[in-house]
Order: C-alpha cells, then structure tokens, then sequence
C-alpha cells in the first residue's frame, strides 16, 4: 500500500491551499420538482406507512417513499442508494434528520417500481437493506451515537442497542397505529450526543462506578487542575499518592460518595477511566418531546434506573421498551404524545400501566430544582 | 473467512432492521476481493480489524478506543476526531481511526455524482464506513490514519469543492430542516439561510476562539423537525405574526370526511382505527389555547391569542395555512446535561424578519452580539445556556439590548429577590450611617 | 405606678411554677351546638355574603355570621366582641384563620338581630367595627404581619398598607361576584412571616438598598461569622476598617452588586440595618394559591417590582390591585382562581389586561431553578 | 387631647375597614380615662406612645423598633418577643414593648369569660394591645416591659390554664383549620390532633433544641384553610382512601337548578349572575383528572383516578361527600423564602390513620423520625425543608423507613445524575487500575 499524495505538500502547507468554502450548495442538490416548486407547497399526504406526496401549488407533485437505514454505513450501501436514485429518481435522494433515506419522484407511477425495488433488497443475514415506513403515527428511525464503534467514554454500545430495539419495534416503523408519533432516541453516555433528554423514549447508556485512578501517569497525561475543575460535584481534589514501589506522585483523590459518575473527569483526563463490565448499562427515560405542538417541548424523565449490559440484544431492555410502547398504545388519546400521556394518567399510573418498578433512584435529587419534581400537593392517585 | 470470529455481532444480522454488522461484513469483503483495485491507503482489513475490536467490547462491555490525540488538518482547530485503539496490536488495522465531520449540504439533499466522488475518496483514504449522518448533521466519514488527513482535505477541496464540519471549541456545522424545499409549513427558508450562515462564519467553524463549542439549528416552524429547540445553542424557528389562513371549503370536507382530507394529512393511516374525523376533538378541543371555533360549519381562530403551536394546521393542512407575516423566533442555550443539567433553548427574539436581501442583518447582528458577550463572559467550557443561567437572563437582554417582555418568560419570578441597579434606586447606595443614626439608637 | 406581684419570686423561680400545660382544651370553648354535631355535619349554604349555615345530620343548625376585624386589636375590642358573643351567642366566639370574627347562632331567627347589632357598630372616624362578609367568591381578610408596629426588619407597614387595600377591596369584602376566592396577603419584609408566597395577590415589603456598615459598633454587637455565613449570595466577607478617628476594628464589607437586600444580615447584625425611605417600598406578587382545588398549589409570582411608600394610603399600590381584581372579575372563568386564570390566557396577557408594565426585575435570576420560569417554548402570544 | 400629633395616621380613620387606627385611639382614651381605676404596670400612655412611634415611621418610612434583647420567662426559650424603641426619649411609654404569644385553642373557639381574663390580666399588666392572632396562630399579648413577663406568665398559668407558644428555634404552637368541629369536609378530627400534638411536644415547644423553627399545620381536607401546605416544615392534610359518596338524587337537584341546591353552597351569591348551573362546565368539565361522567341523570366518578382535589364535593356538598376510609397525607418541608426560596410542603406520606386511640401512634412516629434526621443533620438556621434539598428527599425516605413510591414525585426525574450507593453495584467501587489495563492500553 504505497502512499499516494494528492500534491499535498507538508513542508510548504499553504500551497494552493483551498479553505473556507462551507458546504456544497443545496441548489446543487434539488430534485428538479423541489427546485421548482420550493416555497410554493400546498399539501401534503401520507398515503401509507413511509409514502408522501406533496402537492405544489402549481399542480406539481413529489413523491417520497422513506426508508429506514443504519446509520453507520458503508460506502457499499451508499453506492446501492445511489444505484437506486439514479435508476428511479433521476440521481438525487435526500437524509432525514432521523437518518431516514428519502427516495422521491415526481409523479404516481413511479412509487410502486421504487418501493418494489426497495423492499426486494435484503442482506444475507435476512434483515432489510431498505424497509419503507417512519412516518406519521408511528416510530421512526432511532437517533444515535458512536457506542464501541468509535467513541472512548460509552457505557454501552450505540449500533447494537439501537438495532435490537427497531428490530421489536419494526411493525410500527411500518404502521402508523399509534396516538402520536413516538421518537426513540440513543446516546451512549451522559455527554447525550443523540440528545436525547427530549425523545419520548430515550436509551441511555451510563456508568455507575467512580473513576478508577491510574496514580502512576496521571499526573504526565493530564492536567490535574483542568481534572479537579471538571467535576460537577466537586469530588475531585489534587492529592499526593504513593505507589506500590514507594515513589511519591502528584495526582488527584475522588470523594467515592459525592460521584455521580457522570465521566467529565474522564473526558478531560485519560487517567481516571469510569468503564466497568457490571457498573456500566443503561437508564430508559421516557416522556420527553421537541415539538412545540399542543403542548410545550418537554425533558425526558428517567423511568427504569439501571438495566444491564446484556449483548447482544439487551433482552431486558427491549422488553421495558415495548411494554411502554404497548400501554402507551392501548392506552393514549389520538394526538397525544407519550409524555402528555403520563402526564395525563399521572406518572404513579404510568408505572403501573407500562409494569415498570419505581424506586428511590427515580426521585430528583440533582441540584436545587430537583425540588420541582416532588410532589407539592395532595393531588396524587393511590 | 473472517479475520476474526463475532459470534456475538452475528447475532445482531437477524431481525428485520437493517444490520449494520451485515453491512460493515459485506464491506470488509469488499475490500478484502478488491474487484476495482483500488490502492488502498490505510489497512486493507480495517473493517475486519473494527468488527474484531467491536466483538471484543461486545464479550465484556467495555469500550477499546483511547482517548483521541491531537489530530487535524493545517489551520483548522475541528473537523477531525482522532481516535486510537487501545489494543493495537489485536487489531492493527484500527490502531489509529479517526473520523472526519464532511460539512453536509443544507436540507441534506444529495446528487447521487456526489455521493459516489465522495465514497470513491473514503474507500480510497479511509475506511469506506461512514455514519450518514452524525448527530450535529456532519457526514461522518469513519476511520483512518493521521498521513491521509490532509489528502482527504485537499481532495474535499480541490475536487469536491467540499469542506469541512466543525469540531473544538467553534460553531458546529448548523443544520436545519428540509423547510420550504418541501414542506408547506416552513415560515422561511432554512436551507438558505443554513447556507448563509455557514459561509458568514467559516472562520468561527474552524478556528476555535470560542469557551466551548455553539450550535445553530433552524427549523421552519414549530413542530421542529431538526429539535432545534433541544440541542442548539441558537435555535432559529420559523414562525408568523398575522392571522392563519382559513379555507372553509376544505375545513367542511375534513368535517364530511372526504377521503381526500385524511385528518392530519394521513399519519393515522395505520392499523388502529381510530372512527371517523371528529373537529371538536381532534382540533378545537385540543387547541392548547382553546382560541378556536367550529359552528354552523364556520371555523373561527381568534388569533390574538393563538400560540402557533401548529396543531389545528397539522391536522387539517388542506384547509389551514400559516399566516403571510412570516419570520422567526430565536431561543438560546439548549444543550445536554453535562454539566449542570440539560437546557431547552430560552426565547431571546419572539420575532425577527428573514431578510436575504441584506444578508440577514438583523440575524447576523443578534448572533454576533450574543457571541461578543459569551467571548467576554463565558469560562472555559461553559456553554451558553450555562453562562446564562449563571449571570442570570438579564445579562443576554442587555447584551443584545433587547427590552425585557412577558413573552421571554413562562411566568414571572417566583421570588422577590431582585437585583437592582445602583442606578435605578433613588440616592443610590452609599448612604451615612451617622446619620441614620440621629433617627436610629443603636 | 406600683409594682404588684402575683407571688412569683425571682430568687426561686421554680417554687409553684407551672409549665409546660399548653393551650386551652377547645372542648370547652365549643358552643353546645358544635359540641354536640361535631363530625356530624352534613352540609352547609353560604346564605349571604358573610352568613353561612351549617346542618348537621341531627338536622341541628349552626348560623354563622362573619365579621371583618382589623387583627391588630385592643382589649377594648375583645371586649366588645364578648359583649356581643354575650347577648347573641351565649358566650361563644370564635376566630377564623384569616383573623375574622365569627359569630355563631343555633336558630334562623337570631340571625338577623346579631347582623343588625353588628352592622350598627362603628367607630367616630366612620369605619366599621364589624363588617359582615368574607365569604365566598368574594375578598376576604388579608392576613398580615407587624410592619412598623412592632418589627425591626420591615420596609414597609402593614396595618396600614392593609387598611388601605381593604377600603378600596370592601366592596368584594360584601359581595361574591368574583369568579372564585381570592385571598390577599400581606408581608412586610422577605421573612414573609405572612407566608404571602401563595397568594393570589400578595402585597410585600421590601428594601433595595445594601446594608449600611455600623463599622464602629459592630465587632461589638455582632458575631463576625454569624453575619457572614448569614448572607445567602455570599456578599459579605470579614474585614478590617479603620474608622475616622484612626482606630482600626473588626467589621465586615458587603459586595453591593451582589447583595439582594434580603436583609437576613440585620436579622443576625443590628449594625448592619437596611432601611431606607426612599429604598424601602412594596413589591406586589400574584396569581399564588394553596388549595388543592382542581389545580395545585402554587406560587404568587413578582407581578409589580417596585412602588414606593406612599404614607398612608399608598395609592399606586392599591391602584395596581384594583386593576388585578377588576381585570380578573371581568375576564375569568367562574371556579378559576387568578393565577389559573393567569396562566390560562397567558402571563403576556396578563400584564396587558390589567394595565401593568413589565420590566427585566421580573424575570426570574436567582439560583438555577430561575431557568425553568423562562419561557422554553415558541408558544407565545404577541 | 391626645399626647402626639398624627396627622397621618388619622387618615386611617376615614374608609369602611375597621380602622386600627381608631381602635388605638380609643384604647388610648380609655387608659388616659381609666374609669374602672385599674393600677396600670406599664406606663399609662402606652398606646399614645405607640401612635407617636408609628406617625414618626409614616412621615419617614422606617421603622423604630430595634432588635430585641433576649428577654423571656424562666426555663423557656421562646414565646417572647424582645422589643425596644429606637428614640425612646421622644416615646418612653413604648420604651421596652415585648410581646408574648400565648398558645390559642384549636379551632380558635373562645368563651367569652375566658377572653374577659385575659383582656383583663394584659389591661393591668400589657398594653392591651393584642393581635387577634399572630400568623403562626397564636393570640399576641403585643407590649409589656420585662418586669411584667413572669407575672403574666404566672397569671396565665395558675388563673388561666394557660401556657405560652412557641418562638425561637423550637418547635412553633401548631395550628389548624376549624375541621370537623363545624365542618363537613373535614377527614379527620384536626382540633383535637392539634391539641394533642401541641400537649405531647410541649418540651420540643418551649425548649429550643432544634437547629431552627418548626411549624405543625393541620388541615381537615385538601381545601387547606389554614393554608398548611405553604406555611409548616410539617402539614397533616386530611384525605380518605375509598370513594367518594354520591347522592344522585340530590345532584340531580343540582343539575335541575333547585334553589335549595345553590351551585357551590351558594358561594357565588354575588352581584353577578353566572346563568344557571351547568354540571357539565363546573363540575365534570373542570375535574382536573376528567374522571367523572354524567349521563343519563346519573353522575359516576372514576374513583381510582380521582385525586381527591375537592372541586366536586365543593360544588356539590349536598350531593357529593367525602369517602369513610379517611386518613391524612404528611408533607413536609414548606417555608418563606429566606434563604433558598420559598418552598411548598413535599408528600412523604400518602395516607396515614388518624387514630387518638393508640395515641396517634403511626403519626408520632414519623414526626420523631424526621426530628432525629433533622437535628442529627440540620445545620444552624436550616430549616426542614432546605435540608431535604441540600440532602436529597431520598434521605428523608431513609430517615423515616418509607419506601420511594411514584405518589412522592409529581416527575421522575429529568437528569440522569443517579447516585448509587457503593451497595447497590455489583462489584463495588474498589478497582485494580493494573488489571483494567491489562485489557486497556494507555
Ligand atoms: C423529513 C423530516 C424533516 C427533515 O428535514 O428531514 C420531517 C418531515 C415532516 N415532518 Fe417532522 N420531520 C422530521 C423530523 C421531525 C422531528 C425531529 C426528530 O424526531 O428528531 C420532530 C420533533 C420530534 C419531537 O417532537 O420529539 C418532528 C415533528 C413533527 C411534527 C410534530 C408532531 C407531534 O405530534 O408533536 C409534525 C406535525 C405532524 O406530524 O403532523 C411534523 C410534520 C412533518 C411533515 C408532515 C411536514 C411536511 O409537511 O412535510 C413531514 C413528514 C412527516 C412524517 O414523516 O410523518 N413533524 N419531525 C424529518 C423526518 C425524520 C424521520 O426520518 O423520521
Ligand atoms: C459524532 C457525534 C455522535 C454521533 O455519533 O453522531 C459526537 C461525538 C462526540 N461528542 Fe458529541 N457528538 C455529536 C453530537 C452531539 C450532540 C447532538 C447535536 O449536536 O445535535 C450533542 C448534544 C447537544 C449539545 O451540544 O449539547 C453532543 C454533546 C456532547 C457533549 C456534551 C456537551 C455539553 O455541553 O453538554 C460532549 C462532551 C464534551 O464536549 O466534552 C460531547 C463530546 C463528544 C466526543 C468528542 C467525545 C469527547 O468527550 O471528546 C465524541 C466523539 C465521538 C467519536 O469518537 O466520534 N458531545 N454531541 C456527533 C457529532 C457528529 C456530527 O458532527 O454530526
Ligand atoms: C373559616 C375558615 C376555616 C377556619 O378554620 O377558620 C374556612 C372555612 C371554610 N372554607 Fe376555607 N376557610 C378558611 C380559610 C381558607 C383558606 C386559608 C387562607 O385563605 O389563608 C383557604 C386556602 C386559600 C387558598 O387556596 O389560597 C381556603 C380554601 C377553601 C376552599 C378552596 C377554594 C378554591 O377555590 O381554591 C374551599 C372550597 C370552597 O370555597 O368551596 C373552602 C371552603 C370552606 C368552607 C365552605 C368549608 C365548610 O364546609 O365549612 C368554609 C366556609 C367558606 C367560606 O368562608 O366561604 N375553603 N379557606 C377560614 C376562613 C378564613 C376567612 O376568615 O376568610
Ligand atoms: C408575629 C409574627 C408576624 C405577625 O405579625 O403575625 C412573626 C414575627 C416575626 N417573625 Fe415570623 N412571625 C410570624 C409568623 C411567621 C410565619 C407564618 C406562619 O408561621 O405561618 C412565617 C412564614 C412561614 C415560615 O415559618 O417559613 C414566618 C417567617 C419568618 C422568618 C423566615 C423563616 C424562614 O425560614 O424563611 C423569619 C426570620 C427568622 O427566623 O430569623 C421570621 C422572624 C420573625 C421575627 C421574630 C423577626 C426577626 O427576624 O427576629 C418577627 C418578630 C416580629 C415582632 O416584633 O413581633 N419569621 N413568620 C408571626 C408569629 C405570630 C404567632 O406566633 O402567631
Ligand atoms: S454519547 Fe458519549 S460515548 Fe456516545 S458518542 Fe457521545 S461522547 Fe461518545
Ligand atoms: S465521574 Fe463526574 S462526578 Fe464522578 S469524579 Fe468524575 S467528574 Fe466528578
Ligand atoms: S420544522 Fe416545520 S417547516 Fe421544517 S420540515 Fe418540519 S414541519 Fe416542515
Ligand atoms: S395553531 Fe395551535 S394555538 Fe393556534 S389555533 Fe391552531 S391549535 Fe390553536
Ligand atoms: S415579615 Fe419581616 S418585618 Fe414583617 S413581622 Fe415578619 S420579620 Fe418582621
Ligand atoms: S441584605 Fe441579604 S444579600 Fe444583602 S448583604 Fe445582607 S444578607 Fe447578603
Ligand atoms: S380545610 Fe377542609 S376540613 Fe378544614 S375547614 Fe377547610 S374545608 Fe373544612
Ligand atoms: S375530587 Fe376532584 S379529581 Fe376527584 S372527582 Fe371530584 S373534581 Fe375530580
């Protein structure tokens, strides 16, 4: 494997240097009926699960049929949806924010062709390349983040969890039978780059040990100060250590009892590294929404504290996941999303309903409005 | 054969959902067959070695990436994550893995010639695997060594007129929503000013001068498809300030249930049946404001007092329309809970007009305001919303000299305790305990 | 003047003490009509403003005629009041817990005379001793605490601030036209012993200006670090000054910008008093309430940051809650207490119904949980 | 003629209230005059004083009292009040002006023989100035000299059976609404808990041992008429457990308008005219829970979702009673806003039996439990419920053996932040760094 150089000169790095161009423009991109049409949009229709229309104001039409897709893909899958937008949809295709793949054309009789040709791709293992659905009344595509695929501070993995949570939840990624559409999200630590403290559902991969403290190098990886500041609970304090073959070591001590094991001191230094086999798993969080629509967006709120690690396909997860998705099912009013649910029936009926434990972990106790979430009335159920 | 066995991971390519082990499999054999001969720059089984790492972490539950090193290209403080492999010699195709944040187009619209430039330089200089798309909007491209950085930024460049996402301390890469591109309810035009916004500020997305990191998302309207309202440092999101359109025409047909005005649009279009369109339910009597009306086949909105929450619209877009007075609302400070808590964006701006003619101006001014004062204020790695809640709202107003209103808050403060300026109270504060004293013994 | 002992000796303080025997047993304070039917009530009718019935499953009676009183009290006036509770009620009086006087009967027809002697009382000046009303609908006694009658901390008076909004309330003292309860309270310093928090208007006194530094006599009277850890925002710190006279001594300096003259310093240092005529003034809050009546208890909330004390009917102040009252009386719905009401039509509308300005003071900065009273929505009226 | 000018204050004689003003006056006259020849231990002109003091804060807006030295009655700490002029030259009759707080009865019920004494024994020894009552509750004795504590105290408790209340960091004289005594709502017997209650802790009462105050409040149902739940580190808020009764013909009365059956026990009979009764809008409409229906002239209520909020039985108390399975709901915590801000009481106790035949036996023991966690942990001036916030309401759990139950939240929380205790992980916190890198490399 000889390197090839792109002309690309270290010694002289400014040499027809290009920066600062920004993105490729989007006008670049447009189907011809978007580019037409934009702003001119009437309506919209969803014919049936992961099929749109959209109707111009001119009279024009686009059809969207949406596929679900891992997002972490290979160049190989990218090239079979280009393969797939060349032949149906004149070379363009768009993501969705939820990293839904939008295959659109610009009249009727070429939905069937294409959403024949999408369903008909499978891998070998059996598993869609291309299921059509993730719109309306219904669950869509699951936000994520690295996991062990790449990040260096998860507590589980991203890719895994996510796909054996669609795998249960897959009829209704292809149906819309529910009251509101349901947004499953997925971050694999507290950082929550899936962001998920708004999903109505959200998967959460978190530690539950203090960090451990590799005394030894701390103090020549890290800086010891930037360490100490890092800590929300101020649990970290500089602290000589003496190691096993009696040197004495600048480094850092932790107050065990004040950790929330939250990993910012592991973000900021290599030294004090949180991950444990049994300490780590996951916290389910329900209830939040991002929408301004009826009611206001809202957090999500922790509903099962801890499950644990079990790979391949955190059985215990799926299974706290689908019996929420169930009562929520059987249970909500036509509109009303997961949270304005729970907050209807009242969270002690949410517990029961969805069979789910409530114990002392669930109570805030995080800083001072921690408060607010108490119960500040004799309003409650039995 | 597999380099290495996955018992584990094999088990994640049954089910339905697409398998991303199926996928990461197909590519390493991919590469490992060659079929175009392409010279591959870094290690032919990098896919081989990443399914190994990955099964490994799989067995006990723990990751094996190590902290990133300083990796990057040449005058650029983001863009690249690296990432090394703490069992390297395992698994030496992945030793070094760093992934490269591609700058994605605004409302994530793709020529398929472009993709397939860009998978032609990855399975080239990288990996091949990518993420599609990151959680910011990124193109993530997945993995490789420290050598081909800059060979893959000059070929983004040169070749693919493409640059770089943001990472560090800068603007992240801002993303929006498909807005007017193909949406009826989109108050402005996200993709442009997405695009605009980028370019304003390519040095603030690649030249770390910021405490932490800042984000801008933009939605059209409020349903908020991007979740601007929750993960952006700078929400920008579409509304209006007039009256929404009526056509009561097509109310009555939703009222009839004609098949052609499916209540919202055919989002229940699934198993469950839920009867037939009731407008009383399923549209006033859930207007959060209770501001409308359904009689003698009339349907009345009281404007005034209408919150845009867009549900009457949602449900009905046949017949209701956003009104003609459209711009935005700008919120600040969302971000996730690291450190001291989550935030949802704050409202700063109930209005603003999108104005391409010039440039945005009033956008921009709010935007480099609001910087000026969290570059003067903010501690390192405090984000906004921290910087916020810890000089309290008042500092945000008078830093972008807007005047405070009702509409900033949910409800007004609970507590009496109000700071006051020295110079909104009479005398000020120094006063002469003498002769307080000639009133008061002591 | 002579000093006439009961026969306690204060060399021997213990001989023939009594303690610790606590209140009066209310058995047998009850009127035999209570007494008798206690926990035995079946229902009750409120006749009038200010006379409610009570029937007991025994199908006994109790009438109960409600009169206003100013809490501040002369013997004079409890006399009055047995004299009263003598003639009609058999010796039987009671106080109800927002300082009315009630006046209990066991039959319809001893109602009217005990109304007529009530109403045919009053002072020279031309008040009313024993206004009959506070029930209901309607406005009823505002509770209160000592203000410049007999406290050291207050910023403002509260017999008189509360004489001033009664006479412009009396009207809603007689009458229950109002779309439910609303309850006025009044503080006259942050200690709140008023405990005004939960008020639908709540009228409270309060400082703006730092404590001054009585630096000469303060090591003397105070301890240092009582003063110092007394501060909430953590504005003052120990320090030597040095006063005219040249002598150096133990005092205290106060960060100004950061104090928000909650005045808990004074509580702990007299040398560090606050008070100030043109600094002192009145904050209104509102919307506040504590029944768990359809919605939950709740704050008031700063609705008026600042009027001045208007000595001695403070007019800007009872103008402000007479466009509250009016304000809601016109627009509620009937059972909405004003805070409901308030957050019904939004707190934007509010302040433009009832006429008031809003400025940055009432947007909530102090500690984290001010963040959630911002407004984290696109939902807003213009 | 009176001793001060108050030209200020006169203006408080005018206007329908009652003014305090003309009763000081005529308090004054009375002692100027003193017909019955009482042999007045303080000065004569007391109250003359006392208008003066008050006049002289109305022309410059401060006050004149000073802080109270420590003065009191021997063996307890509180249940007085030290008070002193700040220009006791110009106002000698109000020089030393103590009050004292004398422990009202439940239910705040009197005999007019019994007020006779005391307003004889505070004519001789006090001012004769009183609150009727102190916002803690208790009747106010307001101004005497020191010399007159122990005798008053004397007085009131061999003459009058009469103890003092609380002050000081004690526990204050609890109070309560008038409850089953004359009310029909009531779910338990608040006037003789109170009484109880205030009997069984009169040493916590007189006796400051306790880090800070600590108030009792005692409301008979979730109306909360003596506002408990705002204003005591405990509330004991009745409630019942079973079902609410319905007598259906009596609601149908209500809902055919009959004038016997005024909406609300006639609460609104007022100047305005709110149309007829409608069950629909003011009953079940508003029923924050919507578990009631009415049909077919028959109201049913949905009672495993009702919380109990009151509204219907309110509305309707001819038709609509509380349950039989009664009981009271503890909440703790509540306070005014120093320093932390205001807090409303938070629910640690669903339901508890009120039973005075065990000597309230379930209530006693939660109230010690939460004492012992309180003094054991409470800093100086901390209330109850800033140390449930600094420490966490787990912690009042564990203080009090009561199980986390979702009743105690009105959320779970938003933040993941979850401290585990070193007990409830598998494996513990202890880890062997050198094993972990024998898996992870540096
Ligand atoms: C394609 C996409 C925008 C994009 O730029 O990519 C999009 C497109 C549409 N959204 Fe969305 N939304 C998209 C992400 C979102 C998100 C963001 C998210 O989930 O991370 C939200 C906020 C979620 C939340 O509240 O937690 C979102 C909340 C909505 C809502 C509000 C629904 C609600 O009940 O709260 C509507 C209104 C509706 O459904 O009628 C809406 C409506 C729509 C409409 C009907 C707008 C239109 O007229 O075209 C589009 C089709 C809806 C559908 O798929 O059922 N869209 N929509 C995104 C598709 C994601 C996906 O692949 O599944
Ligand atoms: C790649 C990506 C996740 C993904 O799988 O998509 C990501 C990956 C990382 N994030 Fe993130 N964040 C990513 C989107 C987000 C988002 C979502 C968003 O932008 O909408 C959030 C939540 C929103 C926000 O900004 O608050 C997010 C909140 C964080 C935080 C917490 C920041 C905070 O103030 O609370 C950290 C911690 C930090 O900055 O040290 C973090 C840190 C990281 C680091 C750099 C790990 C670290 O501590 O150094 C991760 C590198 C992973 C890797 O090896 O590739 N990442 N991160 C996302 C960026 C891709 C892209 O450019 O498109
Ligand atoms: C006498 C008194 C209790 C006592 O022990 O002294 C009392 C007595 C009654 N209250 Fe009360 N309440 C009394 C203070 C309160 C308080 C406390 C306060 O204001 O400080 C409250 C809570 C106020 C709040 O929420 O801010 C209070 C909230 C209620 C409610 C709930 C009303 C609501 O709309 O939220 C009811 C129910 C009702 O009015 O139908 C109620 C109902 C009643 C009833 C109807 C109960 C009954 O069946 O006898 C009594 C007559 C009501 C009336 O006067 O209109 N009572 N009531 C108190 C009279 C105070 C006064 O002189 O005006
Ligand atoms: C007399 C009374 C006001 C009245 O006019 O009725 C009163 C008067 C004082 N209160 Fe109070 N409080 C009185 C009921 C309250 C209440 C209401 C209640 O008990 O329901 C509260 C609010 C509820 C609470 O406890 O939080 C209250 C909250 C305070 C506070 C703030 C405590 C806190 O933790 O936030 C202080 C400040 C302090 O303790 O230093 C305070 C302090 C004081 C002091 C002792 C002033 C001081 O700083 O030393 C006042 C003496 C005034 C005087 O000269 O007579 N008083 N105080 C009330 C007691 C009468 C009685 O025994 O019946
Ligand atoms: S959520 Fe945490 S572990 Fe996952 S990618 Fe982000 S920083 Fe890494
Ligand atoms: S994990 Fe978080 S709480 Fe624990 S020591 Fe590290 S920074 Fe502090
Ligand atoms: S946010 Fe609004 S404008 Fe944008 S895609 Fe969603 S519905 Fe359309
Ligand atoms: S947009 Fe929302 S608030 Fe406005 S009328 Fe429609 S449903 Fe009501
Ligand atoms: S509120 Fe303040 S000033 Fe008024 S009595 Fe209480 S402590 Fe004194
Ligand atoms: S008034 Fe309050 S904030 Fe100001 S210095 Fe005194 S204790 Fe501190
Ligand atoms: S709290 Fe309930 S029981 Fe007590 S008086 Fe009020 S309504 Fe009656
Ligand atoms: S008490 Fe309240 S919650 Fe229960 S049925 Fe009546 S109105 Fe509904």
């Amino acid at each position: 494997m000889a390197f090839i150089s792109t002309g690309y000169n270290p010694a002289k790095p400014m040499e027809n240097r290009i920066t600062d161009i920004g993105p490729k423009d989007h006008n670049e991109f447009y189907p011809p009926v978007i580019q037409k049409n934009k702003g001119k949009w009437s309506h919209h229709e969803i014919l049936e699960p992961g099929v749109l229309v959209h109707v111009a104001e001119s009279g024009d039409e686009v059809y969207t049929v949406r596929a679900g897709g891992a997002r972490l893909m290979s160049t190989t899958m990218i090239n079979e949806i280009c393969d797939i937008a060349d032949k149906h949809c004149n070379g363009h295709v768009r993501f969705t924010t939820r990293n839904n793949i939008e295959f659109m054309v610009d009249s009727k009789d070429k939905v069937e062709p294409l959403k024949n040709d999408l369903a008909s791709r499978k891998f070998d293992g059996g598993s869609y390349k291309f299921p059509i659905g993730g719109t309306g009344a219904g669950i869509t595509n699951i936000v994520h983040t690295q996991g062990w695929i790449h990040c260096h501070t998860p507590a589980t993995d991203a890719s895994g969890t996510v796909k054996a949570s669609m795998d249960v939840l897959f009829n209704d990624f292809q149906d819309m039978r529910l009251p509101a559409q349901l947004r499953v999200s997925m971050a694999c630590c507290l950082n929550m780059c899936g962001a998920v403290h708004c999903s109505d559902i959200a998967i959460l991969g978190y530690h539950r040990k203090p960090p451990m403290l590799d005394h030894e190098y701390l103090d020549k990886v890290c800086e010891i100060p930037l360490a100490v500041s890092a800590c929300p609970t101020a649990a970290i304090r500089p602290s000589k250590q003496v190691l096993a073959n009696g040197t004495e070591v600048k480094s850092v001590a932790v107050k065990n009892e004040r950790c929330m094991y939250c990993g910012n001191c592991y973000t900021m230094c290599p030294s004090m590294p949180l991950a444990d086999t049994v300490g780590d798993g996951i916290v389910l969080m329900a209830g939040g929404k991002v929408s301004n629509r009826i009611s206001e967006p809202k957090f999500s709120k922790v509903v099962v504290a801890f499950l644990p690690n079990e790979m391949p396909r955190w059985p215990s997860m799926t299974s706290a996941i689908t019996k929420m998705v169930e009562a929520y099912a059987a249970d909500a009013n036509k509109y009303e999303r997961l949270g304005d649910w729970a907050e209807r029936i009242g969270w002690e009926k949410f517990f029961e309903k969805c069979e789910l434990e409530f114990t002392h972990h669930l109570i805030d106790d995080f800083r001072q409005q921690a408060y607010m979430s108490w119960r500040q009335t004799t309003q409650f159920k039995f | 054969m597999a380099k290495h066995e996955t018992p584990l991971l094999d088990q994640l390519e049954t089910g339905p959902w697409p398998s991303f082990v199926s996928d990461l499999k197909q590519q390493a054999e991919k590469r490992a067959k060659n079929v175009e001969g392409v010279e591959f720059q870094i290690p032919v089984d990098v896919v081989e070695d990443l399914l190994g790492v990955l099964e490994l972490s799989y067995k006990h539950g723990r990751t094996h990436w190590k902290h990133g090193g300083i990796v990057g290209v040449f005058g650029y403080g983001g863009g690249v994550i690296g990432r090394y492999c703490d069992q390297p010699t395992a698994f030496p195709g992945v030793a070094a893995f760093h992934t490269m944040r591609v700058n994605h187009p605004a409302g994530k619209y793709y020529s398929t010639e472009y993709l397939r430039k860009l998978t032609e330089l990855w399975d080239f200089r990288g990996s091949g695997i990518t993420n599609m798309h990151g959680a910011t909007g990124d193109i993530i491209l997945l993995g490789t060594t420290t050598p081909q950085l800059e060979e893959i930024f000059w070929t983004l460049t040169h070749d693919l007129g493409q640059d770089l996402g943001g990472s560090g301390s800068n603007l992240r890469t801002p993303a929006d929503c498909l807005g007017q591109s193909r949406c009826e309810y989109a108050c402005y035009d996200t993709n442009a000013l997405v695009y605009f916004l980028t370019n304003e500020y390519q040095d603030e997305l690649h030249r770390p001068a910021f405490p932490y990191k800042f984000k801008f998302k933009l939605d059209g309207c409020p349903n908020c498809c991007v979740a601007s309202i929750a993960r952006s440092d700078m929400s920008f999101i579409g509304t209006w300030r007039d009256d929404i359109r009526i056509d009561q025409d097509a109310v009555n047909k939703y009222v009839e249930n004609d098949p052609a005005y499916p209540a919202n649009a055919g989002a229940f279009r699934g198993s469950k049946d839920w009867g037939p369109f009731d407008i009383e339910k399923e549209v006033t009597g859930l207007c959060p404001t209770k501001c409308m009306k359904f009689a003698n086949k009339k349907l009345t909105i009281d404007n005034s007092n209408c919150t845009r929450c867009m549900h009457c619209i949602n449900v009905m877009p046949r017949a209701l329309k956003i009104g003609k007075d459209t711009g935005l609302s700008i919120l600040c400070g969302a971000k996730a809970p690291i450190l001291d808590g989550a935030q949802m964006g704050s409202l700063l701006v109930p209005f603003v007009e999108v104005n391409p003619d010039n440039d945005y101006e009033e956008i921009t001014e709010i935007i480099e305001n609001v910087w000026d004062w969290w570059m003067e204020e903010g501690k390192n790695r405090e984000r906004l919303g921290e910087l916020i809640m810890r000089q309290g709202f008042q500092r945000l107003l008078e830093a972008t000299g807007i005047e405070a209103q009702p509409q900033h808050v949910s409800y007004p403060r609970t507590n009496p305790y109000i700071f006051w300026k020295e110079d909104e109270v009479e005398g000020g504060w120094e006063r002469d305990v003498e002769e307080y004293r000639k009133h008061h013994q002591r």
